[in-house]
């Protein structure tokens, strides 16, 4: 037989077992693992042939809803904004906050793979690539709707500065400009980021996969990679590079989404502490949304040995923190309405508590402040199913906000004779529940082509990954 | 949405009536008509057409389809098609492409003629404004002289001639007459009626008696829905004879007006108004003011700006009068109850100015009300001074509804042979105990001459299509009886056919339309030869010199019928036209329809029009519709709740609920002519009100979805957007309204200023002339093709006007004299706009000469400046409202101003297309533009001069004056926008006597 | 094992590069194609329902542009002749000619010649002819020398980026107003007359949105 | 191209991080410079142990930072400023501190592009084929076993002397890696 068959175990292969006696149990990662059962256990999701049928299930509704986005899209571009609810004052409503709650999930991934490396959370290896894969699908998502949102999107190219003919430009005085350049750097940065961890795994899974096209293809994406020392020691040090950039540009995104409320004159809108408001609430909707996603797989894919409880708890410690952050972000919004002594400012308060809107300022309190008070319960964080619940509580309550910052902010601003009510239609749904159908669509095939967990960090983490100097 | 369903298969309708004989074909119509199914049919027909147009019954939802295509098409379209140019084959004179002409003429409505100068380009009428040297007029225009434009080229307009409903011919229709002439000959014209609208035009008038010369038997009726009868009764019990009232408000120092709305809706109001606001412009210097009492059921244009109101029942205005009558010491002592104090206080107030007061009674009061209005006017010596008395104008001064009584009689007893209606569609609009409808299936011999094809053209065997007032000669008298040459700018779009060609024909005179104006003027000018040159001269002018009607002296007869037993107690109500489409004859024109009605701001509906108090009492609210019951007479309409309406009374627009009109029109509010009787009178005393359960959405534009009244209220006041006070305060002090820290300019800026050396254009609003009649918004939408959205749309809040007039209360609703407040909101046009630093693509930008200019071609539709806007004066283009497919609407538009396509953003431009016009002309003769020598189009149609436009560089000009008043304030400056538009505070003249009962002036005021 | 031959390193290598500059190109020629005649319609020429040469009437005959552009003084719009001033001339000389028979017949039936439009301007454009005359812009320096144009084409790119160029800087094209309809002539020194033009005509550089789109 | 050498080099493997580190070292204290490790994840030090020290990569990446950072402000003062000047409510033309964010985006755009095509530049990648792929057992350096190799061109690389000397490290299996 072939000495060189890579399937048999060499002769003198050593056991894991002599080593794993003295050594202290590493959290983040179950029991009894070896470099060969990590990247077998992910890659096998990943290669194995026959797909689940509840993978079809899930994905054929994903997909269905996404038709329906499609469909709601072009019958927009058929008849124009003028499908929607919104009108004068009102002139954003659903699209706006669609966008906002969009690009708020899409947080957690980079802040997550970028900020916890810097802090060296090891307990991010197993859900970054989970949580940055999430970030891309939701900005693709956000990133629809300033598009689609305009009077006339087959003009939106006029936001880009390139030379033409009328000798204009943009104009960059306008927060609507740094959304274009904001969003679309994240993306970028976002995407190179995630590609870039991929990029050793494909690596692993062209050596693991069978068949020769597999072979090809993640062989085209790894690069040739061949983890070369030289190799490591550069990857490495780009990849805590990039870390350090995607830091800052994590926290500018939503700083400079807020710069559209902050910036203008609009009551309930024109508030300096905008920027960090923004940025705890986006850092808890992400979480809330990773939790979302990362629990029923977690139980789908078996992989409670790679996403442990500690995992669920950390995140829930999160959310917990941001969570109270964003509370008193509310709080203050309330005093300094007051404090100003401003009649407009107080008016929009009054209006949000009380006005004709009043139920989605109470019921987005009680998603937001109310429910995850239980997080400060061991108990709570480390039952996956009642953090699942209080995810979803999140996840609606960050909607919420959004919605009363923008539509109630404006639907009753400075003159009382222009006054107005705002009611979504029919249209306005079918594009929001038809995102949510991108985003899982883009989610299912992820899951399904792709390692969802980092391989060649989850090999870090075992005890034999250690150079012990003797 | 017509599955399953009867359709009305017009193919076969039309062969079973060809297969009977003609009088059975019209009841047979009839009984159709009167059938509910047929309703149902048409509206069936109406759904099956826009069905095919996509989802949606109306036209609008046909044009966004379109719109959409037309923009998906744009997208394709790099290389737009080819242009061609069509040169003239013979250039007629002082004709210069590109440029426009204006042509002076005038406009009739209800027999009143109010003369204007047509902008015409490239022979195309296209805007209507005032003509300054006509005395009804002084360059302002109302409402419906604006929106007669769109009326001239509506595509909906009756085209041909029909016999029986079926394409025929003039000629045919000429050579019918004639025979039916042939049979009438013998006996005088017995049985030859002709009906006519009230009309003044001289030459119809001499027309007629011409005809009556060769008829003798035949006989003359006159009609008209607005009608005037209790007017000309209650001059013939004060003076044995009719007479008409023109009045002199220069002079009055008291004004009293029981009912009345002199202000925005009776004949010569646009006069009026301009006289009587010249009394209350407070100006530094000049710190007085006349004194306004009014008396009224529904808040009008004129109740707003009154310095003392009473909301009282139309029907309990006769006992205030006689109150205030007895206190003057006309008849006997009368005790007004509840408002003796008012009135005691007012005849004092009056007594205190004899001579130099004006008492006036409403259009809809009985006789007996303006017998004693006339008597008071000449007991307080205002006769010959403030007021004086001319014969009407009208070419047939009878009291119409008798006249009408007397022709349905007639046509019952079968003794109208031929009845010719000229214009008008009193199948619809006449009182309903006639049932004038029925009674023409009497008649044998039917003519209408309209400009629809109406109920009454349905019910007449020809049908002529009448000409609009821009498409024939004639001519009519004013208010005060200065007659105007009616001069036509364009041939007739849609061959119709005059009054005076009619009348022509049945006199047998080939004559034109032209030739008979002229000639019947060259009689009458005492020029003789040079004819051509003063006939040339009156058409320049819009008006003939001295023509108006001399005083007439009229001692009226000091004693005043005796009061006449009341009516039966309870709810009242008051019938009256629609503030916009009248009665009913501009119900197919979309700019009256959707422009916001005074006070209400509703569109496109009429409702029924109550007190809050008295909606309590019934337990309606806004929208329930209601069925109102009085002598076996029911009419349903919604509840729409007015702060300041009389309790007990309700008041109805007719004019609405037409069948047969066009696709505007169709469906609008609810037909109450059926409740309007020669008996009953135009309020209507004890009717009974039930609930039917049923509700409708009314589209208002302010304060959408009822608005809490104290928001309403107090929020105007804190936040300073109105600012009033009284006139001793301002006397006092007259810097009064001015607040610490709220300058225009001068607050703390981190940027340098921008300079404009040029011109710096700036807009002055005097709210304390505002009478809150709307007028700029239709001139606007007139002068920039601002397009309507249709109700659906008004009801999600996209109505498009770039002004608009709010509507403020002050005080307690429950209080009868409440203050209210109209404030138009154009754009401001601030130096430091929020709106265009947020837009990202330039759409939005500060010119050198500081007009905040919107690029509609660059603009992708973000909304974010319409968001950033503090005053929402921005309007965007939700879908496709612009109407790009109708051929005439195409010539109507303004050429100088570009149609706006879906998806883009617009607003007030302060008339960007004229400034550019002016500054061209100046620049060419190296000038700068004067002052005045143009403005803008909503300062130019506003009757009472409230807005003021011009360049606030140039020290002397109007605008700049008044900016330096002490009253002028801006807007929102708390936000250093630094606004162009700027505002005069409102003043009341309150009389000492009842200023306790005034609402707290402070309430608006600025707290210090 | 090798999944890829030898060549993939130097071919992945070369894509990478390549793409670039594809892209790049791609840019280059959109930039390109805009300015191009094909995209602004320069230089083609336009048939007429009568093919009337300019080059003849106005060098031949010298015929001044005013006698049929009459309006171009006063108005926005420049004018086209009536058939009736063709005619002024044309019922005397070539009164047979078959090349004028629909000049002719445009007299007899009433029936106007349907020209097609040479320079077109989207709707949203407003140009004034009269104040450009009045400020001493020639006709050359829009419409190119007419007088050598037997079809009249369309010599500039009448694009916005082109109208700037001398909004911004009037003294480079400004004439003396009695040069204005003059197509040959030259400025002998345009850096002396052109700044003294441009005050004595009080000419001010508007460069603002509502100056030409409202 | 392809050195005179036959074959490209040796490749000896390991079944832990430790021995392949002390492997490398002695390799490279033995005086051979052209070692190379691969391993299935990057392992502390190793680099170190093969003689590889420093990376040019953070400079790079600043060089990106500076030059993205430059080119946003200069692109909008230049917009605004200098090519179309326009009055925008009254703002000043050079309104800076609304250039920064767009300045701040791009120059982390450029700086995160300089990270990433910098070190693939300096890896030398994509490198589809590398003859060390030649060995099969290599597919097992993505999985879990670690490869030290030394190349022929390394001026010390004797055939026999070298293979001799690293089973003397005491590895799993020598190979010849074919070219």
């Amino acid at each position: 037989m072939d000495p060189r068959d890579p399937r048999l175990p060499h002769p003198q292969a050593n056991q894991p077992g002599p080593q794993t006696g003295r050594l202290e149990r590493a959290p983040t990662i179950g029991p009894g693992h070896s470099f060969g059962s990590i990247t077998d256990k992910i890659s096998t999701i990943v290669l194995t042939r026959k797909t689940s049928g509840g993978w079809f299930i899930g994905f054929g509704i994903a997909f269905a809803m996404m038709m329906m986005m499609l469909y709601a899209i072009g019958w927009l571009l058929i008849k124009g904004v003028g499908i929607w609810g919104n009108n004068n004052p009102v002139g954003w409503a659903f699209d706006i906050i669609n966008f906002v709650w969009w690009i708020g999930i899409g947080h957690a991934g980079t802040l997550i793979s970028a900020i916890l490396l810097l802090l060296r959370q090891s307990w991010r290896t197993s859900i970054n690539r989970f949580a940055e894969a999430m970030t891309l699908f939701a900005v693709a998502c956000a990133g629809l709707f300033p598009l689609l949102h305009v009077g006339r999107p087959w003009f939106a190219y006029w936001l880009l500065p390139y030379p033409n003919t009328m000798s204009l430009w943009p104009q960059f005085r306008s927060p609507l400009m740094w959304d274009v350049f904001a969003v679309a750097t994240y993306a970028t940065v976002s995407l190179l980021f995630w590609y870039i961890g991929l990029v050793p795994d494909f690596a692993t899974l062209r050596d693991r996969a069978k068949s020769r096209p597999w072979k090809i293809l993640y062989g085209f994406f790894s690069l040739g990679w061949r983890g070369s020392a030289k190799h490591w020691y550069r990857y490495e040090s780009a990849y805590l590079l990039l870390a350090g950039l995607a830091t800052p540009l994590v926290l500018s995104v939503h700083t400079i989404v807020s710069f559209d409320f902050a910036t203008s004159v609009i009551p309930g809108w024109h508030t300096t502490f905008f920027p960090p408001y923004f940025v705890a609430g986006a850092i808890y909707a992400g979480f809330a949304m990773v939790l979302t996603l990362a629990i029923p797989v977690r139980k789908a894919f078996g992989l409670q040995d790679f996403i442990t409880m500690r995992h669920l708890e950390n995140m829930g410690k999160v959310m917990l923190t941001t969570g109270l952050i964003v509370g008193y972000a509310y709080v203050m919004e309330v005093f300094y309405s007051w404090y100003s002594g401003n009649i407009y400012e107080m008016y929009v308060m009054f209006n949000r508590a009380f006005g004709p809107y009043w139920w989605t300022y109470w019921l987005l309190i009680v998603c937001n402040i109310v429910a995850p008070q239980a997080l400060w319960f061991k108990k709570v964080r480390t039952s996956p199913l009642i953090l699942f619940v209080i995810a979803m509580f999140v996840n609606v309550g960050m909607w919420l906000e959004r919605f009363v910052i923008i539509v109630v902010s404006l639907h009753r601003d400075f003159l009382p004779s222009s006054w107005g009510m705002y009611s979504p239609t029919r249209w306005d749904f079918m594009l929001f529940f038809g995102t949510i159908g991108l985003f899982l669509t883009l989610l299912f095939l992820f899951i399904r082509f792709l390692p969802m967990i980092s391989i060649f960090e989850m090999r870090t983490l075992l005890p034999e990954a250690q150079v012990h100097e003797d | 949405m017509t599955t399953g369903r009867r359709h009305l298969d017009l193919a076969a309708f039309g062969a079973r009536l060809s297969g009977e004989n003609a009088p059975e074909y019209w009841r047979a119509l009839e009984e159709l008509a009167e059938d509910p199914s047929l309703h149902e049919v048409l509206r069936e027909e109406l759904a099956r057409e826009s069905a095919a147009t996509g989802e949606g019954v109306d036209r609008r939802d046909f044009l966004r389809l379109m719109g959409a295509s037309v923009a998906m098409g744009g997208l394709a379209a790099c290389t737009p098609p080819a242009e061609t140019i069509v040169p003239w084959v013979d250039a007629p004179e002082q004709l210069v492409p590109g440029r426009p002409l204006f042509y002076a003429s005038a406009m009739e409505l209800d027999g009143v003629g109010a003369g204007v100068l047509v902008e015409s380009h490239m022979g195309r009428p296209t805007k209507i404004e005032g003509n300054p040297d006509h005395p009804g007029s002084l360059g302002a225009t109302d409402h419906f002289a604006q929106a007669s434009i769109l009326s001239l080229y509506d595509p909906e307009r009756s085209g041909t001639v029909r016999y029986t409903g079926d394409v025929s011919t003039w000629a045919a229709f000429v050579s019918a007459l004639q025979a039916t002439l042939q049979t009438l000959r013998g006996s005088g014209g017995e049985g030859l009626r002709v009906l006519t609208e009230g009309m003044s035009s001289p030459t119809a008038g001499s027309q007629m008696r011409e005809i009556l010369q060769r008829y003798p038997a035949a006989a003359w009726h006159t009609w008209q829905p607005v009608t005037r009868d209790s007017v000309l009764e209650g001059s013939r019990l004060a003076f044995g004879r009719p007479l008409q009232t023109v009045r002199h408000f220069g002079g009055a120092d008291v004004v009293l007006a029981l009912d009345s709305d002199f202000l925005a809706r009776e004949p010569g109001f646009v006069r009026y108004t301009r006289d009587f606001m010249d009394r209350r412009r407070v100006r530094a210097g000049a710190a007085t003011m006349n004194r306004l009492y009014v008396a009224e059921s529904m808040p009008t244009p004129t109740g707003t700006m009154a310095d003392h109101r009473v909301a009282i029942p139309a029907g309990e205005i006769e006992t205030l009068a006689r109150a205030i009558a007895g206190e003057i010491g006309v008849g006997t002592r009368v005790d007004a109850g509840a408002r003796s104090a008012w009135a005691e206080a007012v005849a004092r107030d009056l007594r205190a100015h004899p001579g130099r007061s004006i008492v006036l009674a409403g259009e809809n009061q009985p006789p007996a009300v303006h017998a004693i209005v006339h008597a008071i006017n000449a007991a307080l010596g205002n006769a010959g001074r403030t007021v004086h008395y001319i014969e009407p104008v009208e070419a047939n001064p009878v009291n119409q509804g008798e006249s009408m009584r007397r022709l349905a009689t007639d046509m019952r007893a079968g003794r109208v042979r031929a009845l010719l209606i000229l214009g008008g569609n009193p199948a619809f609009t006449a009182p309903a105990d006639l049932e004038f409808a029925r009674a023409m299936d009497f008649v044998p011999f039917r003519v209408h001459l309209g400009t629809y094809y109406d109920e009454t053209s349905a019910r007449s065997h020809w049908h002529v299509p009448a000409t609009h007032f821009l498409e024939a000669w004639s001519d009519t008298r004013a208010c005060d009886g200065t007659v105007s040459i009616v001069q036509p700018l364009i041939r007739p779009l849609y061959n119709g056919a005059s009054v005076h060609e009619i009348l022509a024909a049945l006199n047998e005179d080939i004559r034109t339309g032209h030739e008979i104006v002229r000639d019947f003027w060259r009689e009458r000018a005492r020029t003789g030869a040079d004819f051509d040159a003063t006939w040339n001269r009156w058409l320049h002018d819009g008006v003939i010199p001295d023509s108006a009607l001399p005083p007439v002296s009229a001692p009226a007869s000091g004693a005043i019928p005796a009061a006449a037993p009341r009516g039966a107690a309870g709810i009242e109500v008051v019938l009256r036209p629609d503030p916009m489409i009248h009665d009913g004859r501009f119900a197919n024109n979309s700019w009256l329809q959707e422009l916001p009605k005074p006070v209400t701001k509703l569109t496109w509906d009429n409702a029924a029009l109550m007190s809050p108090a008295t909606a309590s009492v019934l337990k309606v609210a806004n929208g329930d519709v209601i069925e109102i019951e009085a002598g076996g007479r029911t009419v349903q309409a919604p509840v729409w709740s007015v702060p300041a309406h009389a309790d007990d009374s309700i008041t109805l627009d007719y004019g609405y609920g037409a069948l047969r009109t066009g696709e505007v029109g169709r469906g609008t509010g609810t037909d109450v002519y059926p409740f309007r009787t020669l008996a009953g009178g135009d309020i209507v005393r004890g009717v009974t009100v039930r609930k039917t359960g049923r509700r409708v959405r009314l589209a208002t534009v302010q304060m959408h979805h009822e608005l809490a009244w104290e928001l309403a209220d107090g929020a105007g006041a804190r936040r300073n957007i109105v600012r009033s006070g009284t006139l001793d305060r301002y006397r006092e002090n007259p810097e009064f309204l001015r607040v610490p820290g709220l300058e225009i300019k001068g607050g703390p800026s981190l940027y340098p200023e921008w300079p404009y050396e040029t011109y710096a254009w700036g807009m002055v609003i005097d709210t304390n002339v505002c009478t809150g009649c709307g007028i700029c918004t239709i001139a606007c939408q007139a002068e920039n093709s601002i397009p309507v959205v249709g109700k659906e749309q008004v009801l999600v809040g996209r109505e498009m006007h770039w002004i608009r007039t709010d509507h403020y209360y002050k005080g307690d609703p429950n209080d009868p004299d409440i203050g209210m407040y109209n404030v138009p909101i154009p754009c401001m046009h601030c130096e430091n706009a929020p709106c265009e630093p947020v837009c990202p693509v330039e759409a939005t930008s500060h010119s050198d000469e500081g007009i905040n200019e919107m690029t509609y071609n660059r603009c992708v539709g973000t909304r974010y400046c319409a968001n950033n806007c503090p005053y929402k004066v921005r309007r965007f283009n939700f879908l496709s409202y612009a109407d790009f497919e109708t051929e005439s609407y195409k010539a109507m538009r303004n050429p100088d101003v570009t149609v706006r396509s879906r998806g883009v953003m617009e607003k007030c431009t302060y008339c960007i297309q004229r400034i550019n016009e002016h500054r061209i002309e100046a620049e060419k003769d190296g000038r700068r533009i004067r002052d005045g020598e143009f403005t803008t189009a909503c300062a130019q149609a506003c009757p009472t001069r409230a807005i003021r436009f011009g360049d606030l560089n140039d020290s002397d000009s109007d605008v700049a004056r008044l900016r330096a008043e002490p009253l002028n304030y801006g807007m929102l400056t708390e936000l250093n926008t630094q606004p162009r538009t700027s505002y005069l505070g409102a003043l009341k003249n309150p009389n000492p006597e009842l200023a306790r009962r005034a609402a707290p002036a402070s309430s608006t005021e600025p707290a210090e | 094992m090798q999944v890829f031959h030898r060549s993939a390193n130097t071919l992945s290598r070369f894509s990478i590069f390549g793409a670039v500059f594809l892209v790049a190109f791609a840019l280059w020629f959109v930039y390109q194609l805009n300015r191009s005649p094909f995209a602004t319609g320069q230089r083609d020429v336009v048939t007429q329902p009568v093919p009337f040469s300019h080059e003849h009437h106005v060098s031949g005959l010298g015929i001044d542009c005013r006698y049929c552009h009459t309006s171009v003084e006063t108005s926005s719009f420049a004018g086209i002749p009536p058939t009736a001033t063709c005619m002024n001339c044309h019922k005397q000389i070539w009164t047979g000619a078959a090349m004028l028979e629909p000049v002719r017949a445009s007299l007899r039936e009433g029936e106007p010649i349907r020209w097609q439009r040479v320079h077109r301007l989207p709707e949203f454009v407003h140009f004034n002819h009269g104040i450009h005359i009045q400020k001493g812009i020639g006709c050359v320096s829009c419409h190119g020398r007419v007088d050598q144009m037997p079809l009249v084409w369309q010599e500039k790119p009448l694009s916005m980026s082109w109208c700037l160029e001398c909004h911004r800087a009037p003294e480079e094209f400004v004439r003396p107003r009695d040069k204005v309809f003059d197509m040959t002539w030259e400025p002998e020194d345009q850096d002396e007359i052109g700044p003294r033009l441009v005050r004595d005509y009080g000419i001010r550089s508007k460069t603002n949105c509502s100056i030409c789109h409202y | 191209m392809r050195p005179k050498t036959e074959t490209w080099g040796l490749l000896a493997e390991f079944d832990d991080p430790t021995s392949l580190i002390e492997a490398a070292e002695k390799t490279r204290e033995a005086g051979y410079t052209r070692i190379d490790a691969f391993t299935p994840f990057p392992v502390e030090g190793l680099h170190e142990a093969i003689g590889f020290h420093h990376t040019k990569l953070p400079m790079i990446v600043l060089a990106g930072g500076i030059l993205g950072f430059v080119t946003g402000f200069g692109m909008q003062y230049f917009a605004t400023v200098i090519h179309y000047p326009l009055n925008i409510g009254g703002r000043p033309l050079n309104s800076w501190p609304a250039w920064i964010p767009i300045s701040f985006e791009l120059a982390i755009l450029f700086a995160a592009f300089a990270a990433i095509f910098g070190m693939l530049a300096l890896n030398r990648l994509p490198e589809p084929y590398h003859p060390v792929f030649n060995v099969g057992r290599f597919v097992l350096a993505t999985r879990d076993q670690f490869f030290l190799s030394i190349e022929a061109s390394d001026p010390k690389f004797r055939r026999d002397e070298t293979r001799r000397f690293l089973e003397a490290l005491r590895p799993l299996e020598v190979s010849d890696v074919p070219w």
